[in-house]
């Protein structure tokens, strides 16, 4: 292993080790030293990921290539051999990096909260148990992040489901908290059941579960024109490889909390507020973005198009449900949720780079703005109703600051044209960009796909430049761009010579009619209707605006205006050991922005070049880094987007201001108004009871009728052997008294019972009757010899 | 004019046999059941009589009747003395009457 | 092959522990010789690792022929019959020699777990029980070292009886209903089994009559008559086929012939679930392929969409039941059911992953389910009931043995990194990839809805169990004693490596087999037949 | 005149091939005469009978060479077949049946013993004529496997039922043994009363009384297995049938087995079946083999294959449901009877390859099934002398209150299932190894192999629910049994011997059985049969035998 290598491998280990040294003697640690052990473990693995991401900023691409080794042998399915290794690229580095930073800011901010948590129940302390899962949770999501094979990252995919399981449930003397972890936990293996079944598409179809091995494969597959993008060959006309990705995907959608799979993490905020921020907003749930991001190569223009569809969908519906919570968690929870949609809807629509940025930077205000939640919580006496706070930035200036700058990146502020902002003004209007584009911009963009023999001279072209070659070079990505869209047939000639091809707005017209070499292809064009991928542009831009909206909402009945609650806010106070993580957090949401992390984003976009259906897009100006790989969009989309949303922040802050400036009452009466929409969306759309009824509901029929055809029926036999011992009995005269009986073994019993019963009827104890039985069989053997025997 | 012949002697045990088997089936008294087997060895006698006359068998069948007839006596004493038996413990002959032992 | 006796100490070192359990005086004493005995075989078991190298991937994989590869054989005439001898014939190969282990282990953690003897409800007899359970043991390992069809047959019943005692008169308070319904069911499938004996050494052509499991697997002469005999005029293979696998069904068990399961495992005492679930299961499975399978490929082919409709109907059918369940040890014994369903499936497909699969699912359930009965039978023995309902927080007032009960489940589970995941993982990819039968992508699918279901009513059990606020009537019960952790750790220990290390754990040591069973299988792309054509021999 | 006679006598030195039937008379005579001089000892009269029937035995295994070479026939008047028949076929019988009568007077004498001891709870069955009935109808069985003459086997048959009928009524304080020895009486004398009729019809068609000419006219004229043949076949069955209690003449074997003192029906549940198992064999082989063709053969395996399977599945449905464990046993008898009769199928089976493997399986089957069935009237036995019943509830918790019997008992009734290791699973195996073989030229015996196998599942019902009674069910009331010792010794020495068989003993016992078999086989089909041929009537004899009844018009 190289030496980077060495420091991730070892970064993902520290952890494990200190889950193994909390689980036995944490006990006896107590508190709060096994709070410190799990600290020095996640700042141990920080120091070693900052060196690592030290390191890989000076290497060069030969060099990073060469930091690259593995993989190494793991199992053998059959005669497939199953790789594990360290997936080592600049995304791998910057997430790793992200996840240690953030967490050793959550351990210590956990030391201060759990110290003022009650954490005996029954006499029996469980403090330790939180930093031991905690530990578990660090590796888990540490080796999710470096696997280089889709068959580890399910493995650490389900370690941080159940290291979520038992953190959501550590409070589990509560019913509420056990039952949200397994909500979460069984959620999450719906979406898992997906994630098997597109594994198994994914090893039938590449015959290799690597990552890097299963993108290769899958380009080449398309090059060689394999059934595997047959429309006819798939379900519901769509191609194998269209399912494949989409039901991957559904991974993703339980993970990441996306429609319909996200009613799990509202609940799971039943766990410790440091759990809500690490698991729950920073990183875990985030894992299924990183997840789509990494499976990115394996998606089709539909499966694109599912990906989008389900992050705005998601995004819109959680950001209408935030406005009303009033649980300070609950809001945040939904603010996730509608985060998380937007990085969907970005993958979706191409925006790789600004997705995972996004991702990045949401993580440090997310995590910011839930342990400033924490701190409230914890000063608040474990109230979370907002409802009763207020006032509360003088009692906590610190946690006031820190939390006003979570909202403000969440909203987006920045100022436009000035590159000076926060992170969601990047990251998030990128991806707004991003979907302007696919909705207005150049119709070669918006329509991934490639008529067969393009695709077939792109494949050539790939595979001539070294397909896996990671160190292609703008330029050379920048030459075959224009050909990997594809033109129609007709038109392929007068535009496949170099630049890109502009054409006005108004003249990309759908084109639906089917062509001839496209059908031939057996690819799907444009997936998706023109209005849909409007649609994927104006519903997050409107829901732009809510956010500001709900977030300015929460901060300022938490922290301004008059305290509404004066128990509350006497007791309300802050500590160091908690608001230093703050602002470190704060910090690194400054800083996290532009110039750090989004060059490491865009560096990772590298492998993304070799995906067949390459629909990355990016924001050509904001872009100033070089290392992007992928199609710069209009420079003018972003400006474009100016005065649609750059000043979105400030009329939902106005707003909510507006609103709630003078405490609930205005807001009272608005609910009252709008009694339907606010009842529609306190109840959350309804989604918990259409499940609690259709799905939860349905299995508990489904188990009743199991368990009563085990009961009853398979016994079956049963009734089947009865009803033929009546018949039977029926036509003998034998009346059989025999009351229901359970069992196969009863049933045959029954029958044999019924023979033996039958047998015996000539048994009646009269010897008149055993000799009249005798000479009448003696009788039938002299008849058969008389007239029946065949001569 | 009638000739006795072999056919009549058969005629005559099957007729028996049919007596016997009737008296052994419906008799209660279980010294009818006995006589019935009485008929059916006669039956088979006068048979074994019949061939040894009219078949090349020659004296075996005579042989063999003898010994029918000393059976029958044989079992004929047996059985009385189980009927006695029979009799001081139900204090009846009818043979309907021990059906205890059954099923 | 490579003559020993080894194995023949393995087999009958518990006959004379059993032996010297009636002779020696006091309780103690028994119970004594009991552990000893089991822990002697479990460490001469080991002695078979110098055979089998976990550390070489390739060894034997492709090497030699099926039955090639035999250790600590002994073969020798036992009853000379006209055509040819039923010979005593024992030896280890890849798939035999994990289960051999596992056998050990699991039936000498149980004698520990029957260390507390005098404190069962029932408790009288501790001899004959000891007795028992060691002449089990004998039966165990016989059935799983035997190569010859007959001894296999006689150990296959020398097994029943001991068991259905060890129910029947040590169980709970359903016992003999219990046990009578194990004996039937085992006797009917094993009569069966009787029949397809008969037919094997009958049906082979004269001069290659044979007992021996491998010869019948590889001789061309047998294999060829096989194909083509008739039987009743029925094509031989599926006849055979089908009897032997009601017979082994009957033990997996498969739906619909499992409901003996549930109802013996809830009225034995906890070692004795402990085997039956962590051995006596395997026995079937083991049986396909050790006899099934390798004589009969055809109609294994043949039978293939029926047994992983089996299957999976299995899986889902054993976790809707066990969510349906109140009976802490009934839930257990349901999941048992659904766990063995991804087993029939593996070996349904007859590809070499699907095998893999099936046999690492038999091994991890091996350890994961007795794992599970233990952990049922610590809180019944301070309970003394198993309504689940009734429970409530006992992971505050015994959190070590909390902390492993949730190891054990989710082990159980099937979650990454411990040992059911591995087997599920396998058995579902195996199945997807099992490109020759049309049906296999469905059926794949379908048992991939088990995990759902799986996650289901293990959490929820969890929950209502392990979670919520602690009871009044629990908070005194005493955490999990040092001999209770003693016997759980070893299994928690072997699920964590057999799901981190499969391939040095296990897959090392079975590929070489499996392969080479694999290997007598007629070329792929099959035609699919029709039952009734099949069975007609059209 | 005297020449006349001393032909139709025996040379002196044949009678020793009759030593046994001889000491056997003898001892009657003694048990009958020696009360005259010593009073009326029961325990006296036992020992006497005891000391004679050992005496039988060794006589018997000194006969075993002197027929090791062919069979020896004995009072036969010039030009008639031996109306008696030494060979080792009748020597094995002797000595299976001479054993086991040692074994039931041990059984009797450990009971009587026992008695004077004990207070009496049932009633005490013995005294002289006790044994002379008993040796008689030992007598009446030894003869019934001893010969092929149709009289002289009428005459055996009735020597062993007469005796047994009164023996069954020996209790005479005991309503059931009145109400069962009615019943076998008038059962056996109809049965009789049949058979004799067959007789005479057998007699008429072929003019012989001897089955071996019988035999031989077949073989020489098919034609001749006609309507009148098989009648007279059918009805001769049924004695048959009767002495084994084979469906449909078993009627009576449940109720007489209930109802007789249970050292009786110890005694014909394996005497009496054993004995008619010998003839049915017997018949078969003379009539069945290979020079035969199927025109006899076929049908007869057909007819007995059918009676096995029937009586095989109706003794173990019918046993299903009993409470009393004799009648268990008695419907369990018949089961076994069944198994074994399937072999007797095989022998005849004219394409199976011979007999030899069905003999096998017969010899085998018997010796296994003498120990186990012993075992467990043994302790039936012992249980009802100290309970006073025979129901279910008297074995109840017997695992704790006699382990010595329940141990015993239990070894027994699963070696009656046919579970290994034990020797009923040798026995079952050697069977179905001789269907399998049957079945090889001859697949519709695999439907017989199917009936064996799925009988055996069935049976372990009634027998496990004994075993339940003795150890699953508990009842802490209950007092100890105490049993007599040596009756412990029987019943643990047949548990051993019947797991030794089902271990050690597999593969000796198969050997064993295999030498006997080939030697008897050998014997009846070719060097016997030759002989009998010899002295058989002349074959013009037998055609103008046909006369008669084709005259009669009898046959269609």
């Amino acid at each position: 292993m190289s030496p980077i290598e060495t420091y991730l491998v070892t970064g993902v280990l520290i952890p494990l080790a200190g889950f193994v040294l909390l689980a036995f003697l944490g006990g006896r640690l107590g508190k709060p030293a096994a709070g410190w052990v799990a600290v020095l473990a996640i700042a141990a693995s920080c120091g070693l990921s900052a060196k690592a991401l030290w390191d890989w900023t000076h290497l060069d691409a030969a060099g990073r290539l060469a930091a690259r080794t593995g993989p190494y042998e793991w199992a053998r399915l059959g005669d497939t051999v199953l790789t594990v290794g360290v997936n080592l690229d600049s995304l791998t580095i910057i997430m790793f990096f992200m996840v240690t930073l953030i967490s050793t800011c959550i351990f210590v901010f956990s030391v201060g909260y759990m110290a003022g948590h009650s954490d005996e129940i029954d006499h029996v302390s469980k403090y330790h148990r939180f930093f031991t899962y905690l530990c578990l949770f660090d590796f888990s999501m540490l080796l999710l992040v470096i696997a280089d094979s889709l068959l580890l990252l399910f493995i650490s995919w389900e370690l941080v489901g159940l290291c979520s399981y038992l953190l959501i449930g550590y409070y589990f003397h509560k019913k509420s908290a056990s039952t949200a972890a397994m909500k979460a936990f069984i959620t999450n293996r719906v979406g898992d059941l997906g994630f098997i079944i597109g594994l198994g598409l994914v090893f039938v179809h590449l015959h290799d579960l690597s990552l890097a091995g299963a993108a290769a494969k899958f380009r080449d597959a398309w090059a060689a024109g394999s059934p595997l993008f047959d429309p006819a060959a798939g379900l519901l006309g769509l191609s194998p490889a269209t399912w494949m990705g989409m039901l991957l995907f559904c991974g993703a959608i339980g993970k990441s909390a996306q429609f319909p799979l996200h009613v799990w993490l509202p609940d799971a905020m039943e766990g410790p507020t440091p759990v809500s921020a690490l698991i729950h907003a920073a990183t875990m749930v985030a894992a299924g973005v990183y997840l789509t991001a990494r499976i990115f190569v394996l998606l089709t223009p539909e499966a694109q198009l599912f990906v989008a569809v389900i992050g705005c969908i998601t995004l819109t519906l959680a950001a209408l449900v935030a406005i009303v919570q009033t649980d300070i968690k609950k809001v945040l929870a939904y603010s996730t949720i509608s985060q998380l949609g937007y990085m969907m809807l970005g993958m979706g629509v191409g925006a790789w780079i600004a997705a995972l940025f996004h991702l990045l930077t949401h993580a440090f205000f997310k995590a910011l703005m839930f342990l400033g939640s924490g701190q409230v919580i914890e000063g608040c006496h474990h109230e979370q109703d907002m409802r009763k706070m207020g006032g509360l930035w003088r009692k906590m200036p610190v946690t006031c600051a820190t939390f006003l700058v979570g909202v403000l990146a969440i909203a987006g502020a920045g100022i436009p044209a000035a590159h000076i902002g926060l992170g969601g003004y990047f990251s998030k209007d990128e991806i707004l960009a991003v979907a302007w584009h696919r909705a207005y911009g150049r119709e070669d963009h918006g329509a991934a796909q490639s008529h067969g023999s393009v695709a077939q001279a792109n494949g050539l072209w790939r595979m001539g430049k070294g397909p896996t070659a990671p160190e292609v070079s703008v330029a050379d990505i920048d030459q075959f761009i224009p050909a990997s869209w594809a033109q129609p047939p007709g038109e392929h000639a007068s535009e496949s010579g170099g630049a890109a091809h502009h054409r006005p707005v108004a003249d990309a017209t759908p084109r639906e009619e089917t062509h001839p070499g496209a059908a031939q292809a057996g690819h799907a064009r444009a997936p998706g209707p023109r209005w849909l991928w409007i649609a994927l542009f104006v519903v997050p831009v409107i829901m732009a605006y809510v956010t500001p909206f709900y977030m300015m909402r929460a901060w300022w009945l938490t922290f301004m205006g008059r305290p509404r609650d004066h128990h509350v806010y006497d007791h309300a106070h802050e500590s160091p050991l908690m608001y230093l993580p703050l602002v470190v957090l704060a910090i690194g949401t400054f800083v996290s922005s532009y110039f750090l992390f989004r060059p490491l984003v865009a560096e990772g976009a590298v492998q993304m070049s070799t995906a067949p259906f390459l629909t990355m897009l990016y924001d050509g100006e904001a872009a100033t880094a070089e290392h992007a790989h992928g199609v710069p969009i209009d420079h003018a989309a972003h400006r474009a987007l100016v005065p649609a949303v750059g000043f979105a922040f400030v009329i939902g802050f106005v707003l909510a201001i507006a609103i709630y400036g003078r405490g609930l009452a205005l807001a009272t009466k608005l609910a009252a108004a709008l009694r339907p929409l606010h009842t529609l969306l306190e109840h959350k759309f309804y989604f918990d009871e259409l499940y609690g009824v259709v799905l939860v509901g349905g299995v508990a029929a489904l188990r009743a009728v199991s368990y009563g055809f085990d009961k009853y029926v398979v016994d079956g036999l049963v009734n089947l052997s009865g009803l033929l011992t009546r018949v039977a009995s029926w036509f003998s005269g034998v009346i059989l008294d025999q009351g229901l009986v359970d069992g196969l073994v009863n049933g045959v019993g029954r029958v044999t019972y019924a023979l033996g019963g039958l047998v015996r009827r000539p048994q009646v104890g009269r010897v008149r009757n055993y000799i009249l039985f005798a000479a009448g069989s003696v009788a039938v053997v002299v008849l058969w010899a008389a007239f029946g025997r065949v001569k | 004019m009638l000739t006795i012949g072999l056919t009549h002697y058969l005629v005559l045990a099957a007729a028996l046999l049919c007596c016997g088997l009737y008296v052994m089936t419906t008799k209660r008294n279980a010294v009818g059941i006995l006589i019935g087997a009485e008929l059916v060895l006669n039956a088979a006698a006068l048979n074994l009589v019949a061939f040894a006359r009219y078949g090349a068998g020659g004296l075996d069948g005579q042989v063999a009747t003898l010994f029918v007839i000393v059976l029958a006596a044989a079992e004929a004493a047996i059985a009385i003395a189980i009927f006695v038996n029979y009799y001081r413990v139900l204090a009846t002959i009818d043979a309907d009457r021990g059906d205890t032992l059954k099923g | 092959m490579e003559p020993g006796n080894l194995l023949n100490w393995l087999i009958f070192l518990p006959t004379i522990g059993a032996v010297l359990c009636l002779i020696v005086p006091g309780a103690r004493a028994v119970k004594l010789i009991g552990v000893i005995t089991t822990g002697a075989t479990f460490v001469l078991s080991l002695g078979l690792f110098q055979h089998f190298a976990w550390w070489d991937a390739t060894r034997d994989v492709f090497g030699s022929g099926y039955g090639q590869k035999l250790y600590e054989v002994t073969k020798v005439t036992w009853i000379q019959l006209s055509g040819a001898p039923i010979e005593y014939f024992v030896g280890v190969d890849g798939l035999s020699f994990p289960l051999v282990i596992l056998t050990t282990l699991v039936t000498f953690l149980a004698a520990l777990a029957s260390w507390n003897f005098e404190h069962w409800k029932v408790s009288r007899g501790i001899r004959g029980y000891f007795c028992l359970f060691l002449l089990l043991e004998t039966g165990m390992l016989g059935v799983f070292c035997a190569l010859d069809f007959f001894l296999f047959y006689i150990f296959w019943e020398v097994m029943l009886l001991p068991m259905y005692f060890l129910i029947g008169v040590w169980g709970g308070p359903r016992k003999e209903y219990a046990a009578i319904k194990f004996f039937i069911y085992t006797l009917a499938g094993s009569v069966l089994m009787l029949v397809a004996l008969l037919a094997f050494y009958f049906y082979a052509p004269a001069g290659h009559q044979t007992f021996d499991l491998i010869r019948l697997a590889t001789d061309p002469a047998i294999q060829a008559a096989f194909g083509s005999a008739l039987f009743l005029g029925l094509k031989f293979g599926p006849v055979m086929f089908v009897l032997l696998y009601i017979g082994f069904a009957i033990k997996v068990p498969v739906f619909p012939f499992h409901t003996w399961l549930p109802d013996a495992h809830v009225e034995a005492p906890t070692p004795i679930s402990m085997i039956l679930a962590g051995i006596l299961l395997k026995m079937g499975a083991y049986g396909l392929l050790r006899i099934s399978y390798p004589i009969l490929p055809d109609a294994g082919t043949w039978a293939a969409w029926g047994l992983a409709l089996l299957g999976v109907i299995n899986i889902i059918y054993g976790a809707l039941c066990a969510m349906a369940q109140t009976d802490f040890k009934r839930l257990v014994a349901y999941s048992s059911i659904s766990h063995m369903g991804y087993v029939l499936l593996g070996l349904a497909i007859m590809t070499p992953a699907g095998f893999q699969g099936a046999m690492f699912q038999v091994i991890a359930h091996g350890i994961s389910s007795p794992m599970c009965f233990f952990l049922v039978g610590v809180i019944y023995d301070r309970a003394h009931h198993r309504e689940i309902n009734r429970f409530g927080g006992l992971w505050l007032t015994m959190p070590v043995y909390g902390s492993l009960a949730t190891l054990g489940f989710f082990a159980s589970l099937g979650l990454p990194g411990l040992c059911g995941f591995i087997g599920e993982f396998w058995v579902l990819i195996a199945t997807f990839s099992a490109e020759q039968w049309s049906w296999a992508q469905p059926m794949a699918i379908l048992a991939a809805t088990g995990v759902v279901l799986t996650a289901g009513y293990i959490l929820w059990m969890i929950q209502r169990v392990y979670l919520g606020k602690a009871r009044e009537e629990y908070k005194s019960f005493p955490e999990a004693t040092a001999r209770e952790i003693a016997v759980l750790a070893p299994f928690a220990a072997l699920a964590i490596a057999l799901g981190i290390l499969p391939q040095q754990t296990l897959f090392n040591f079975m590929n070489g087999t499996l392969h080479q069973i694999t290997n007598l299988f007629p070329a792929a792309g099959t035609t699919a037949l029709t039952v009734a054509g099949a069975l007609l021999g059209r | 005149m005297l020449a006349d006679v001393n032909a139709w006598l025996p040379p002196l030195g044949d009678l020793r091939l009759f030593a046994p039937e001889l000491v056997l008379v003898g001892t009657i005579a003694a048990v009958l005469l020696v009360p005259l001089v010593a009073g009326r000892n029961p325990l006296l009269a036992g020992l006497i009978a005891m000391a004679g029937t050992v005496l039988a035995l060794v006589a018997t295994g000194g006969l075993a060479p002197r027929v090791a070479d062919g069979p020896q026939g004995a009072f036969a008047a010039p030009g008639y077949a031996a109306a008696l028949l030494a060979d080792r076929f009748s020597v094995f019988f002797k000595l299976l049946l001479f054993a086991f009568l040692v074994l039931v007077i041990w059984l009797w004498l450990t009971g009587a013993a026992w008695r004077v001891t004990r207070p009496v709870r049932v009633g005490a069955i013995g005294g002289p004529e006790f044994f002379v009935l008993l040796l008689t109808s030992a007598l009446g069985m030894l003869l019934m496997v001893g010969s092929l003459n149709l009289v002289v086997l009428l005459v055996a048959i009735e020597t062993a039922s007469l005796p047994s009928y009164a023996l069954v009524a020996s209790d005479r304080r005991s309503r059931m043994g009145a109400e069962a020895a009615l019943k076998y009486v008038t059962f056996g004398a109809a049965s009789a009363a049949i058979m004799v009729y067959g007789i005479s019809l057998l007699f008429g068609r072929f003019g012989t009384l001897d089955l071996g000419a019988i035999a031989t006219h077949l073989a020489a004229h098919p034609g001749t297995a006609d309507t009148a043949f098989w009648i007279g076949l059918a009805a001769f069955a049924a004695g048959v049938l009767f002495k084994i209690a084979a469906v449909p003449m078993h009627l009576w074997c449940p109720d007489v087995f209930e109802g007789a003192p249970v050292e009786i029906t110890t005694w014909l549940s394996v005497a009496s079946k054993a004995a008619g198992l010998g003839l049915l064999l017997r018949v078969v082989t003379v009539l069945g083999p290979a020079p035969l063709h199927v025109e006899v053969a076929t049908p007869l395996a057909w007819g007995v294959g059918v009676v096995a399977a029937l009586t095989c599945t109706v003794g173990n449905l019918a046993a299903l449901r009993q409470e009393s464990v004799k009648r268990t046993l008695a419907y369990s008898s018949i089961a076994h009877a069944g198994y074994m009769m399937m072999a007797a199928a095989i022998t005849l089976s004219p394409t199976a390859g011979g007999g030899g493997p069905g003999f096998t399986a017969v010899v085998a089957y018997l010796m296994v099934y003498v120990v186990m069935n012993l075992g467990a009237f043994g302790v039936t036995a012992l249980v009802v002398w100290q309970t006073g019943s025979d129901h279910l509830s008297s074995f109840t918790a017997l695992g704790r209150r006699a382990p010595w019997l329940a141990v015993p008992m239990a070894v027994c009734l699963f070696s009656l299932v046919g579970l290994p290791p034990l020797g009923g699973f040798t026995a079952k195996w050697y069977l179905l190894v001789a269907l399998g073989k049957g079945a090889v030229a001859q697949p519709w015996l695999w439907i017989l192999v199917a009936v064996a196998v799925i009988n055996t599942a069935l049976s372990l019902y009634y027998y496990v629910r004994i075993i339940r009674q003795m150890f699953l069910v508990e009842n802490d009331a209950l007092p100890a049994v105490p049993a007599p010792l040596g009756g412990v010794a029987l019943v643990t020495g047949c548990a051993i011997v019947v797991l030794l068989l089902g271990t050690l003993w597999f593969n000796p016992l198969g050997e064993r059985a295999t030498i006997l078999s080939e030697r008897l086989f050998g014997l009846a089909t070719t060097a016997e049969r030759s002989q009998l041929a010899m002295v058989a009537p002349a074959a013009d004899s037998a055609s103008r035998a046909e006369s008669p009844l084709t005259g009669a018009g009898v046959s269609g």
